[in-house]
């Protein structure tokens, strides 16, 4: 019934529109939204050809932030492209790094200690959680609604809080290390993550009320930005969005990595594939990290969490300050870098906005050879021309949204 | 083992000996800070100094000062102007409402509907501070009381130096002369629409019959009003087009749109308050709204006409470009109209937004909440009181009905998304205009059966069946909860 | 893991496939550039493979690999294409290798035909490694900027290298406006203080 | 390979919805609680914006006056952690300088004439512009000779010179001592046990 009253309510204005513009042929306007533009999160340009405000065509070009991550990883150690993982997707840096540090073990062929496994989780699900929260809050933001967007944050910042107790750092965290987790959960942290989530769903459940059934969001969302399951698949699509058309493709559950098999979750679907539904699906994905980190915590257990091989963690200190042992392979790491056999992986792990995916070639050398991130933003944003197309200016704004681009991961 | 190490200092500064079972290097300075930190002695919430108390209480007597001023010249003001033309060998008609015109003139607009909108732009920032669970502006402080922040009231000298004091960047290619006057354009007609607004009704000082509120008594009150209304969307659309930006054409063309359309709205949704007052002066409306319906309801229009009410507040958001209907600015999508102007032109442009807020705040309460008046024991305060204390009361009453209205109108900007441009003319076109339309017809068939009375009970039941809509509906589902509906994945991949 | 698929896949491109294998349980094959499109329309439209997503797609430039032997710069086998496919219904993935490379331009084919994703990671390859895909609808430069010279993430390319400054565009499209108002009717808009030099006065005079 | 999925139902979407009234009236509920709270409830300045009690939800805090402690483990400004007796732990090894993704440590190393260990730095010095203060360096330090817990940022400069931090301004903070510095600074010359 839904479907039908907006179809009834939309396709006819937009058909009156287009006849009128037949009779009346216009010259078409080009507009140039960005690389500076406050819709743009990121820097990135849309030159819009515009037929009144309906977008005949898009044209969408990124670089802006391009920083040569890639070439700058093959001039680090394989230790130290970390810090750079960090900045690609920067609203959820643990998922990147969690992304990196797997795909080198899994060049290694190692397995880091289940307690590592679970922090690494739990780290990851907070740091999904922070960025729907910042793309829930953008696109509430640019669609007029102030509150909404502060809330998010707000939220968002009391996981970061944590985020920074456990790392160091809010969003430059390198936490993870090859092998395991740079250091383990502080004293109190558990205790304390709890008592955020509770907070964070209070917050996330007023979002949800200011916006989910309000008239006006519905008509802004719902129906605009459509793709459908082919053309998602086709461009590439992965995560959220892919999830919004119905595809039940989730890297967690089809490609179970870390621990994620333990977990009692389930995937949300959505069936339209607009913006509403990408927006309800990343509520409910926030359900559902709550859900696994509450889980996870449960069942955390006891142990290292690093592997204990000097040959790619560095020793404990302790070694490191009282035996020769430790200090030599501690040298040797430091100054060569763990040493990578030769040989190739694809290491695709479920990133805040779909697959993140880590190519690495490895020659044997302390450095990777090449290292290319498939970044879950890019195949989103080469399909934004192709679904804002005939639709209005201002739907530009939450389609852009609600694929949540993030320039860090996409222009490298 | 070495001196150093037995000294008992420094084995409580020891953070990490062998055997601490560290197994990475990362616990290292898991060890408490040691650098300044925590809460700073602060004075953010100090008690006031007596220098400050002394700023305080002149800025106090400052005002009180203006006020006697307003009062003095309301009285005296006809008397000078009177002496003044005697002086001048002239004589002046009608001589004993000069004054009392001119202090109007000087203090509605300017002390009143200048100063609440000046207040209302750090009220913006401030209030919605609030609603965001912010603290809002509260750096700039006054000369003399640096340790209090006064609600962030200081910011908008700050604000105003700053407009001032910018540089202004004029597009070459623009119109430079629309340019310039846009603003003008803009801000004259929100300014002088408050002119038939009355704050109280007429009373008597020392003999002097006086009144506030600039012409109150014009007959054409309302029609005034929409005529004017409707100029202001020439500043808005000629500063979008004379800019030379396709932003700004683009927000012009939204806003001339969305203006012109909702004219329509709010001119059809005020017939049934025309029809039930049987007058288009705003005084005339305010006296007929004393009194109470049904023994205790105030007599006010918001009891005839509730249905009218919710379409003239959006009626009216949509003309000034408030609230959801702010999308000639649409600052995410299109920066607005005023992309290209910077420095105090800018500054008109966003002053004279508060300027028509003030005025639709004080429209508002004119038309549908009864004014001035007192929900309640007016007749007995009158007896007790006397009229002109009773008319001072009545101005506080407009004062405080209008900020409230302020509120709403800001409250409801930073609460909801924003409308998409053909949603604003579908909601007008079909939803709001059609109900005013079915209002106004229902009004004079109503009023034609039942007289006032009918109109009250029409009224009353429409306002029951709306809180009854309202109120139902509020706090009675949790959305969060209903959200999920557990299903087979197989069904799940049906859809597509 | 994907034995199957690239048993299938085998199968039907045998006589394409120079190699085959799997490198920590993703299982890969070497194969003809020439026949890429063919192959990845096979993945997407086989009922039993049914790979409808291009996971990704990369490219490997190989000139350093062995830190003892350096390749030529005209190698053909240089550079190696990457695609990874993947099937959602299936959970399988499966990589396709194509080596390329040569003295002149570094030709392959485009899958842009059948999947929408490769428009933009073949941008990616040719901005980076200059491999040009033959039948790409727009092979610009993505990342960089059209008069970057050389690609930057080719193993020949030095990493402190410093690209010329390019001079600003023209913009066309400013001569549109409202045209002069009332107060300067005398003075056409060009010569008026703060007129933009690069526009031509008859344009809008 | 069916997984466990769940189709999000849509909110209720009705009449009442359809009619904007009800809706807009439970947003401005939702902020209008915000804004009361937080106009007449007391403000509790607690660091931790979770564990706050009271009505007043503000989140945020006035800053240069209230200041939300770091945690302990943040990675705040370097120090180069001073000997008992004020010289520095650092023996110039070069480890941070190696690790540094950014390659913001500069070192130049000298020789100890008296003393039991052989290296010192002569110059040590941090371009805090380039630092991204992944904490590597940290970690790298065999001597505990540097550590980030100043609890401090790098503080604002006027040119970008004064934002290399040389030795003298980067030795401060408590003096640390560690049984086993007995090995590297040559303890057991004097006689006495090594102690691993």
């Amino acid at each position: 019934m839904l479907e039908q009253t907006m179809a009834s309510e939309s396709a006819p204005a937009e058909q009156d529109a287009l006849s009128v513009e037949q009779e009346l042929p216009t010259e078409p306007m080009t507009i140039n939204l960005g690389p500076s533009h406050p819709a743009t999160h990121g820097t990135v340009r849309i030159v819009a050809e515009l037929d009144g405000e309906i977008i005949q065509k898009a044209d969408v070009e990124i670089g802006y932030l391009h920083r040569g991550f890639e070439k700058s990883c093959e001039n680090a150690t394989w230790a130290q492209v970390l810090p750079y993982t960090d900045r690609l997707n920067y609203v959820s840096p643990l998922l990147n790094n969690v992304g990196w540090a797997m795909a080198v073990e899994k060049l290694l062929g190692i397995q880091d200690p289940e307690r590592s496994q679970y922090i690494r989780v739990i780290a990851g699900e907070v740091s999904r959680m922070a960025d729907h929260l910042t793309m829930l809050g953008a696109m509430s933001l640019e669609l007029g609604g102030f509150a909404p967007f502060l809330y998010g944050m707000e939220a968002r910042e009391l996981l970061y809080d944590r985020i920074t107790e456990l790392c160091g750092a809010r969003v430059t965290t390198a936490y993870t290390r090859i092998g395991g987790v740079a250091n383990d959960l502080p004293p109190g942290w558990t205790d304390k993550l709890k008592g955020t989530l509770v907070k964070v769903a209070e917050l996330r459940e007023e979002m949800d009320k200011l916006l989910s059934k309000n008239r006006i969001f519905i008509d802004r969302t719902r129906g605009t930005g459509v793709i459908t399951r082919e053309d998602a698949l086709d461009f590439g699509f992965t995560g959220p969005c892919l999830r919004a058309t119905g595809v039940d493709y989730d890297v967690r559950k089809a490609h179970p990595y870390l621990v994620y098999d333990r977990f009692d979750f389930t995937v949300p679907l959505g069936t339209r594939g607009d913006n509403y539904d990408r927006f309800l699906l990343r509520v409910e994905e926030l359900r559902q990290s709550e859900r696994i980190i509450l889980q996870a915590l449960d069942q955390l257990p006891d142990g290292p969490v690093i592997v204990d091989d000097w040959r790619i963690a560095l020793p404990p200190k302790a070694q490191v300050y009282g035996s020769i042992e430790g200090v030599m392979a501690h040298f040797k790491l430091i100054m060569q870098g763990p040493q990578i056999p030769p040989g190739e992986a694809y290491q695709y792990t479920e990133g805040g906005n779909g697959e993140l995916g880590f190519y690495i070639v490895s020659n044997g050398q302390g450095k990777p050879y090449r290292v290319h991130v498939r970044a879950p933003g890019f195949p989103l944003l080469s399909a934004l021309g192709h679904i804002v197309q005939g639709h209005m200016l201002a739907d530009l704004i939450p389609t852009f949204d609600s694929i949540n681009m993030i320039g860090g991961e996409v222009e490298q | 083992m070495s001196s150093t190490m037995s000294h008992p200092q420094n084995q409580a500064m020891e953070p990490v000996g062998i055997g601490a079972g560290a197994l990475t290097g990362h616990d290292v300075h898991r060890e408490a800070p040691k650098g300044p930190q925590g809460l700073p002695p602060s004075n953010f919430y100090a008690p006031f100094r007596p220098k400050e108390i002394a700023g305080a209480v002149a800025l106090i007597g400052y005002l009180v000062v203006l006020c006697a001023v307003w009062a003095a010249m309301m009285i005296f003001g006809d008397w000078a102007i009177v002496g003044l033309f005697r002086v001048l060998g002239a004589s002046l008609p009608a001589a004993e409402l000069w004054g009392n015109a001119i202090a109007n003139i000087l203090f509605v607009v300017l002390a009143f509907v200048m100063l609440l909108a000046t207040l209302l732009t750090m009220g913006e920032r401030k209030w919605s501070a609030f609603i965001q669970d912010r603290i809002g502006p509260n750096r700039a402080r006054l000369p003399g009381l640096k340790n209090h922040a006064f609600w962030g009231i200081p910011h908008i000298l700050a604000d105003v130096g700053k407009m001032m004091t910018k540089e202004e960047v004029v597009p070459a290619m623009g119109n430079q002369t629309l340019f310039h006057l846009a603003p003008a354009i803009a801000f004259a007609p929100a300014v002088i629409l408050f002119a038939v607004i009355p704050l109280s009704p007429d009373f008597t000082l020392w003999g002097e019959h006086l009144h506030i509120g600039v012409a109150p008594h014009l007959n054409q009150g309302l029609l005034y009003i929409f005529a004017i209304a409707s100029i202001g969307v020439l500043g808005t659309s000629l500063g979008g087009w004379a800019s030379n930006n396709k932003y700004g054409l683009l927000g012009a063309m939204r806003a001339s749109a969305q203006m012109i359309s909702y004219e329509v709205t709010l001119g059809l949704t005020l017939v049934g308050l025309m029809l039930i007052f049987g007058t288009l002066r705003l005084d005339s409306m305010m006296s007929q709204q004393t009194g109470h319906l049904f023994g205790f309801l105030p007599n006010w229009g918001v009891f005839y006409q509730p249905l009218a009410i919710v379409a003239y507040f959006a009626a009216a958001s949509a003309e000034i470009k408030r609230a959801p209907f702010d999308l000639p600015e649409g600052d995410s999508e299109i920066v607005g109209y005023f992309i290209e102007y910077s420095g105090l032109k800018f500054g008109i442009y966003m002053i004279g937004e508060f300027v028509e807020v003030v005025v639709f705040a004080g429209l508002f309460t004119t038309l549908f909440f009864g004014g001035y008046h007192l929900p309640w024991g007016e007749g007995w305060l009158a007896g007790h009181l006397g009229p002109t204390w009773l008319a001072g009361l009545q101005v506080l009453t407009f004062l405080a009905k209008t900020v409230f209205f302020c509120w709403l109108s800001l409250a409801v900007r930073w609460t909801y998304p924003r409308f998409r441009y053909d949603q604003v003319m579908n909601l007008g076109w079909k939803l709001l205009l059609p109900a005013s339309i079915a209002n106004v017809a229902l009004t004079g068939v109503v009023i034609l059966a039942g007289g006032m009375h009918g109109a009250a009970i029409m009224g009353i039941v429409e306002l029951v069946i709306l809180l009854a809509w309202v109120v139902g509906a509020v706090g009675v589902r949790r959305s969060g909860k209903e959200t999920l509906l557990p299903t087979e994945s197989a069904a799940a991949s049906e859809h597509g | 893991m994907s034995q199957r698929a690239l048993d299938l896949f085998v199968q039907n491109f045998g006589d394409a496939v120079k190699a085959t294998g799997s490198s920590h349980g993703d299982e890969w094959a070497r194969v003809d550039g020439a026949r890429i499109q063919a192959m990845a329309s096979f993945l997407k439209n086989d009922p039993a493979l049914e790979m409808k997503l291009l996971a990704d797609l990369t490219c490997v430039d190989y000139l350093e690999f062995d830190p003892q032997k350096r390749l030529a710069l005209d190698d053909p086998e240089r550079f190696e294409v990457v695609y990874h496919f993947a099937s959602v219904t299936t959970r399988e993935r499966l990589s396709l290798k194509v080596r390329c490379g040569g003295a002149e331009e570094i030709v392959v084919p485009s899958i842009t035909g059948v999947f929408r994703t490769a428009n933009w990671w073949e941008r990616l390859v040719w901005d980076f490694f200059g491999v040009r895909f033959e039948g790409h609808p727009d092979l610009r430069r993505i990342l960089t900027y059209e008069e970057f010279k050389g690609h930057a993430l080719r193993k020949d390319y030095p990493i402190h290298l410093r690209q010329p400054l390019t001079p600003e565009r023209r913009v066309q499209d400013l001569i549109r406006g409202p045209g002069p108002g009332p107060s300067s009717l005398h003075a056409p808009m060009s010569q008026r203080p703060g007129a933009r030099p690069n526009v031509k006065a008859d344009d809008y005079d | 390979m069916p997984i466990d999925t769940v189709t999000i139902r849509e909110p209720d979407y009705g009449p009442r919805e359809r009619l904007y009234l009800r809706e807009l009236v439970r947003g401005l509920l939702i902020t209008s609680r915000h804004f009361f709270r937080n106009l007449f409830g007391e403000r509790d300045l607690n660091s931790e914006v979770g564990e706050r009690q009271g009505a007043n939800l503000i989140a945020t805090v006035s800053y240069p006056e209230e200041r939300r402690a770091y945690p302990p483990g943040y990675r705040g400004m370097h120090r180069l952690v001073p000997r008992e007796d004020g010289k520095p732990r650092c023996v110039a090894c070069y480890m941070c300088a190696t690790v540094c993704p950014a390659q913001c440590i500069y070192i130049e190393a000298g020789e100890y004439d008296q003393e039991g260990i052989e290296k010192y730095p002569t110059r040590f010095e941090i371009d805090e512009l380039r630092c991204i203060v992944c904490g590597f360096c940290v970690e790298a330090c065999p001597k505990d000779a540097i550590r980030m817990d100043t609890g401090t940022h790098s503080p604002a400069v006027l040119s970008r010179p004064l934002a290399t931090f040389d030795k003298e301004a980067l030795l401060k903070g408590p003096a640390v001592s560690h049984p086993t510095d007995a090995i590297t600074y040559g303890k057991s010359r004097r006689g006495e046990p090594l102690k691993h």
